[in-house]
């Protein structure tokens, strides 16, 4: 999800009254700061349908770690030691299996069905008295709603084990569906994609975590808490916010006893979080339900053009979500021009190529998630360009094999960055 | 105000497109009964005026201390082109690198980064950063058992932070590590050698030797890895970055250098900000590049000859290995690695060294004065790098509270994580501190400690 | 901390070029007798961080107010956007796109700049901006008189702001130019037009017509245009930017428009800033294209026929023309221009229409809640734009002091300017300021009134 | 003067309390503002030797009016009206004789002798008691410094008019020579080039004014005033700046009843005035020292290489101040390549070009200022660059008439521009 980052929330999370703030500052002295994490998490929590929300983790894939670790601790408060494996969808994520093995689970994979849903009979195969969950993404990675994400969640808790919800692809649905809603027991956001907050080149992100109320004893620390006094109480560095006696404070190991602990030295990306509670009031309810509507329009459109224009999509017959498949494999057939020439192609026409390869269930795919901040100008523009390259792998295919053409540099040797390591500059001998 | 750029007649010619009658149709797979969607708790959007308001009252409200904690996040000054030349699209909004030939900026700085990380800590690889120094400090650990491959255990002082044993135990113990706590020595408050000697043997993965540690203090490096060398272990440094312009670098440490090197990026340019982000930076020697978690830059070449640079070892990385990758870090802190390396290249060699030396003599100097007070000392007289320990004679909390009340924050109160040490604050006077500032901390102390 | 990157091989090296001992030696034409250059109240140099901590201590003590001052300097929201993009170094430090194929985006941007403020004021031309609004109407009048060739005089409301009166008198009576002032109507606020026309006749240059004047009012533009065309005069059109998204376009005053719109910029997204820098801006009809100060951006073609812009008319200038230059005016303020240009770009036609008009409702409601103070009410009753004139039940300074005290700064006192209209302040609340302001701006003018 | 802008000037100088005070709030809201620009101003007395200086002007012409407008006022309140004309050397700036003539003089052109000074027998027939007084840069736009300065001032001053210095040029003489010891009544100085302050693509500038004492009650308001009150008596706004009882306010109308008047509606570009304090600020003393020595260091080696390299140089027998000149006529001469084409080839080169065509007295002339930020590996570039030029000249020519070549367009047609006039956008008929 690249969409356009709103420069106020830069300018107002580097407020310097923000920007000098030492973290183990009293929550006196950080009482504004405190607000804002607060009211995120409570903003959450009604996007997810999620009982509580931490803030914590520091991209996504620690988001992913939070929630499989908090699955396994509330199995093992439980004294129900025996679930050992985690159920992973063929298409997921890369990171789904590598979290399950980073919190001490096995993974086992189920396969994908013909319409891009979950199979339901490999999945009642799999689960069991050693599952602890199953980790999936909806709208999937294939750019479908997972139609029978209510059977799923039944067969899952069923059989004892809970839901994990890949945040991902949020952005699609939200203000439309909410993941609590769909049965799931503990969600991961990555805020850098939905709520926008700026990519880096690669970082920071932040992977906030929502859970159901069976997790909230688990839920990762620290946690903006929102106290309010008995009357007449004196508290220190209270003030408006709320009105009356009303602060915020950190939750910690005294509140959570059972958390699964820490996962940063302070509170993950606060900068970053800042970012995204600017982004959220802008936004507000009406905002957020617009962000689905048009990332699910701008990815409609765009699938229904490309599939005109003559390339084959994974999924005809189903709605794209905020994202969609094409398989440019006709196109390879026919031209030698693979999907990997046709991203490269794309940089030459001025657009950042889309995923290539992902999930790599459909042949020579290009996933392609146009978001809700591009106008129809943009995506006509993007078709045109696609149209061109069709036109361009018959009529001049080296053209488009060796493409870029434009960049500061033409296409770089993998496999020698990879065998001969030049990792750091050294001076010529 | 959501940022939607479409006009009534664009959503109609597209939803014509598409052959819908109207934008709610697009969502018609999703069972009816799941669409309760309405958010009740979320407020109704503001302009970016209003919100702008409400930022500026909730940033009124975090009062301007003159600041003398550390403890694991530092104030130095951040020469303005840092953020400004950061805060520029090209960096801030940009995607992760995969497409590398449109991305050479964002991958040369990360290789600049790697560059300067390398040689900062004496070591032969650096990764393109971490999410911090804690979390960072458990990935060394999971590098130190996938490299040793039979021990799962860790040996850690209890000279190392508290937040990060925290961190890091929460962290490994999902997979069956365990960390085992080295007592410090309670006149130097440093690693406890003769307590070390009791854990020899084969079973650990690793030692973590922290440089500085905690308490500020000057640990004996060399022999600590000499030691874990002696076991069959990795030496795990922990260091913070900008005493290596001062100190020995871990790849120098003992006979043959530290095998790891970890710790918090965040002195190298970043500010406080309440606590991020930071970054970690995660360093080794050449044996255990393979080894290494998260994103790396490499230089290559291109079709015609030219170098460039591009992600590399991918895989090692989640999204190959899926289930067998090192760690499941894609998302790093790169924006802040970038911040770093600019940082660095406006200081230079010369401006790190003049930092960390100006930090030193602050601290030295404000411990000296400060022990010109009744009744406070320094819990451990030896060789520190920019943090003290400070023992008072009054319950530290109640002090430090009444500083607070003057505006100074006068440093981290240990009795919570270390109670043996009793009354004890850890201090920290970093270069920004200037001689009024230093004094003004010694009056608003004494006065403290002298109220009722 | 100068900014000099040479090392001691380069300058030994240069030196050697050059063929001289030492640096000293290059200033060996400077008479001794004159060198003479030692500094003595420049104190000695800062370190950045030093610099920062002084500037910060001094921001520190300009205290954040409720503000309701206008009078000439407009406080609205200015998007974060604009100013982040101002401030990218290709905009920034640019130097004068005199080079005009090397600077194509400053060119562009300021014919777009050019673009939209014909639009805003129906006018043929704009220049790329002036110095302000101030020194804009001193152009414009000087331009008037070029063009009349004749007369040396000009007609001015007095109810254009005092301040705009004075700088216009310093610049253009060094050429022997008059201002002859036009009363108000002590009832309307506006131009009295029974005054006005004992200035009939042919000896004038132009009338400088107010849109909104000084008080806020609206001036019967239309009739004062006309009447100066009927005079053989221009109409100069002295007019807030912001004012024309609801208000007549001075190119459509009167049967055939002013002749020449002038005024501050600044309402389009420049902030206070404590008074600079703003920018100016002047449009004109067609025929006075060439009369025009200042630099202008025409676009033209390039060799291969390729469209591109470029300054232009610089025959004018006086870098080619020197003593028959329209105007000794070089550097202009095409930083802010481009500002503005990006303001209106993000706000669009609606955006300023709205903008414009929440600053009329905040004003009206003002005024309208403050006359149910008692002995509070409006001088003068007619339509306003974002400014009104309060007269008060006590002295105007003693009241605002009270109301600085609380925190609010309560309008200007027009008391010097303006004595014959008493207690009078004038109060300006612009679409930044919410109901609660308006309301506590109340509160502490009752409380004000009300203390002894 | 274009050199590097350090970036802590404008982030300093956008502190939000600058940013957000209204220019009309009481001085006691706006002590830390007027302190920096009291000091700015103090600053630049020393600078400049001057006995007062006023930060009012917006521009380096403004200065120029409020310097020229001084000077008539000063005849004037001494009752010599005859004082028709300003003298103005056949090298100087455009801006010197419109300002005359803006200030309501008569321009009286000089010329210059062969060795690039002012001719002195020209000038001893020129003056006059018509004479009101002499622009003069110093370093002159011919790049060096006027050696006869003593001989101009006596002549000038022994006629009863004033000496007026074009500060353009006073980044070449920081801490090196003052205006004031050299005898000028007035200058003005272009913050914008000698103090760093951004260029913006064209502005804004700032033109502060210093002047000798007979000038002080004729300066432009409002100036940054300091009182220091009695002891004991308590100053609203006051506060620690200075110790005790020091408070600043705007001196106005009524401190200076004989002030040429105001020339901007408050205080010219305050934000630039900021950013040129810290400028200062930073320097120091010393700094400004080495600002002089470094760029007539690069001058002078620039002016050695390029006389090495077979450009003429216009004056080979003088120092070059901060800048030079060398003529391409030989080139044009042998080749047909004239200074523009030099300059339209250096954008290919990643330079911006050098002034072209100016001071006019030189054919074919560039007019090349390194300033002391750039580096020996810049101004090395540059020569060679120059060079590569040169060969082209004669190898190429065609290459270097049809430059630029990298530019997003060709060479502009100019003529075309000012015919055929399109100022402002209009939708296609």
């Amino acid at each position: 999800t690249m969409k356009y980052n709103p420069r106020a929330c830069n300018s107002l999370a580097m407020l310097p009254q923000f920007m000098a703030r030492h973290p183990l500052a009293p929550d006196s002295t950080g009482q504004g700061f405190l607000a804002c994490l607060y009211e995120l998490q409570e903003i959450l929590k009604d996007v997810t349908g999620m009982a509580g929300v931490s803030l914590v983790p520091m991209a996504g894939a620690q988001g992913e770690f939070a929630g499989i670790a908090m699955i396994r601790a509330y199995h093992e408060a439980r004294g129900d030691t025996g679930r050992t494996e985690i159920i992973v969808p063929d298409a997921a994520h890369g990171t789904n299996p590598a979290t399950a093995v980073m919190c001490g689970y096995a993974v086992k994979e189920i396969s994908t069905g013909h319409d891009g849903d979950v199979d339901l009979d490999a999945l009642r195969a799999a689960v069991g008295p050693q599952t602890a969950g199953l980790m999936l993404t909806n709208p999937s990675t294939l750019g479908i709603f997972e139609k029978n994400i209510q059977a799923i969640q039944k067969i899952v808790h069923d059989a004892g084990g809970l839901l994990y919800y890949d945040g991902a692809n949020l952005n699609a649905i939200l203000g439309k569906v909410k993941p609590g809603d769909m049965g799931f027991d503990v969600i991961h956001m990555n805020l850098h994609k939905t709520f926008s907050t700026p990519h880096g080149g690669g970082g920071p992100g932040a992977g906030a975590v929502g859970v159901a109320p069976r997790l909230l004893p688990f839920m990762p620390i620290p946690l903006a808490g929102r106290i309010c006094s008995p009357p007449g109480e004196k508290v220190h560095g209270g003030g408006k916010a709320g009105g009356g006696n009303v602060h915020y404070r950190w939750l910690t190991e005294n509140d959570l006893p059972q958390s699964i602990g820490r996962l940063s030295a302070w509170m993950g990306n606060a900068g970053v979080l800042l970012r995204a509670y600017v982004y959220a009031r802008l936004l507000g309810a009406e905002g957020m339900c617009r962000v689905a509507e048009f990332a699910t329009l701008n990815a409609n459109y765009l699938m229904a053009e490309l599939g005109r224009a003559g390339y084959t999509l994974a999924f005809p017959l189903r709605r794209a979500s905020h994202e969609f498949i094409v398989s440019a494999k006709r196109l390879k057939d026919e031209t030698g021009i693979s999907a990997m020439d046709i991203a490269k192609r794309l940089l030459d026409k001025g657009f950042h190529a889309p995923t290539t390869y992902f999930p790599m269930l459909v042949a020579e795919c290009l996933l392609i998630e146009p978001t809700e901040t591009e106008s129809k100008e943009t995506l006509d523009a993007f078709v045109a360009a696609m149209k061109e390259i069709w036109d361009e792998a018959h009529s001049a295919p080296g053209l488009v094999k060796t493409a870029p053409h434009t960049q500061p540099v033409r296409r770089l040797d993998d496999v020698k960055a990879a065998r001969e390591l030049d990792l750091v500059w050294k001076p010529a001998a | 105000m959501p940022f939607i750029p479409h006009t009534e007649a664009d959503i109609q010619a597209m939803l014509d497109s598409i052959g819908a009658a109207r934008i709610g149709d697009l969502f018609d797979e999703i069972p009816a009964t799941l669409k309760t969607g309405r958010l009740s708790a979320v407020p109704a959007g503001m302009n970016e005026m209003q919100v702008a308001r409400l930022m500026s009252e909730r940033a009124a409200q975090d009062a301007p201390l003159l600041n003398f904690i550390g403890a694991g996040a530092y104030e130095h000054h951040v020469p303005a082109a840092v953020w400004q030349i950061v805060s520029r699209g090209e960096f801030y909004t940009a995607y992760t690198p995969y497409q590398a030939e449109a991305s050479q900026g964002t991958l040369q700085v990360l290789y600049e980064y790697q560059t300067m990380m390398a040689s900062l800590t004496g070591m032969d690889a650096s990764n393109a950063s971490l999410y911090d120094g804690a979390s960072g400090l458990a990935e060394a650990m999971l590098m130190a058992v996938r490299a040793h491959k039979s021990a799962r255990r860790i040996l850690i002082p209890a000279s190392v932070s508290p937040v990060y044993r925290s961190v890091a135990r929460s962290i490994v113990r999902l997979q069956n590590i365990e960390l085992v706590e080295i007592p410090f020595d309670a006149a130097t408050g440093t690693t406890d050698f003769k307590m070390l000697e009791q854990s020899a043997g084969n079973d650990f993965a690793a030692l973590v030797v922290p440089q500085p540690n905690f308490f500020g203090a000057l640990e004996n490096v060399d022999e600590l890895t000499q030691w874990a060398h002696a076991q069959g272990a990795l030496a795990i440094a922990l260091v913070n970055p900008l005493s290596l312009a001062l100190l020995k670098a871990p790849g120098r440490w003992g006979a043959s250098g530290a095998d790891i090197a970890v710790g918090e990026g965040q002195p190298l340019g970043i500010p406080l900000a309440n606590g991020g982000p930071y970054f970690g930076f995660l360093c080794c020697k050449q044996a255990l590049v393979r080894q290494m978690p998260g994103r790396i830059v490499g230089r290559t070449l291109d079709m015609e000859g030219k170098p460039g640079f591009t992600l590399t070892l991918q895989a090692r990385e989640q999204h190959i290995r899926r289930a067998k990758a090192t760690s499941n870090i894609c998302s790093n802190q790169g924006l802040m690695a970038t911040a770093a390396t600019i940082y660095m290249a406006l200081l230079g060699a010369d401006g790190l060294r003049r930092t960390a030396a100006a930090s030193h003599a602050n601290t030295a100097a404000l411990a000296a004065q400060a022990e010109g007070i009744q009744g406070v000392k320094r819990a451990f007289p030896g060789p520190h790098f920019h943090e003290v320990v400070l023992q008072l004679p009054a319950p530290a909390p109640r002090v430090l509270e009444k500083m607070l009340a003057q505006g100074v924050l006068g440093g981290l109160d240990l009795s919570t994580h270390y109670p043996q040490l009793g009354n004890a604050v850890l201090v920290c006077a970093t270069e920004t501190k200037t001689a009024s500032d230093l004094q003004r901390y010694i009056d608003v102390l004494r006065a403290s400690l002298n109220q009722p």
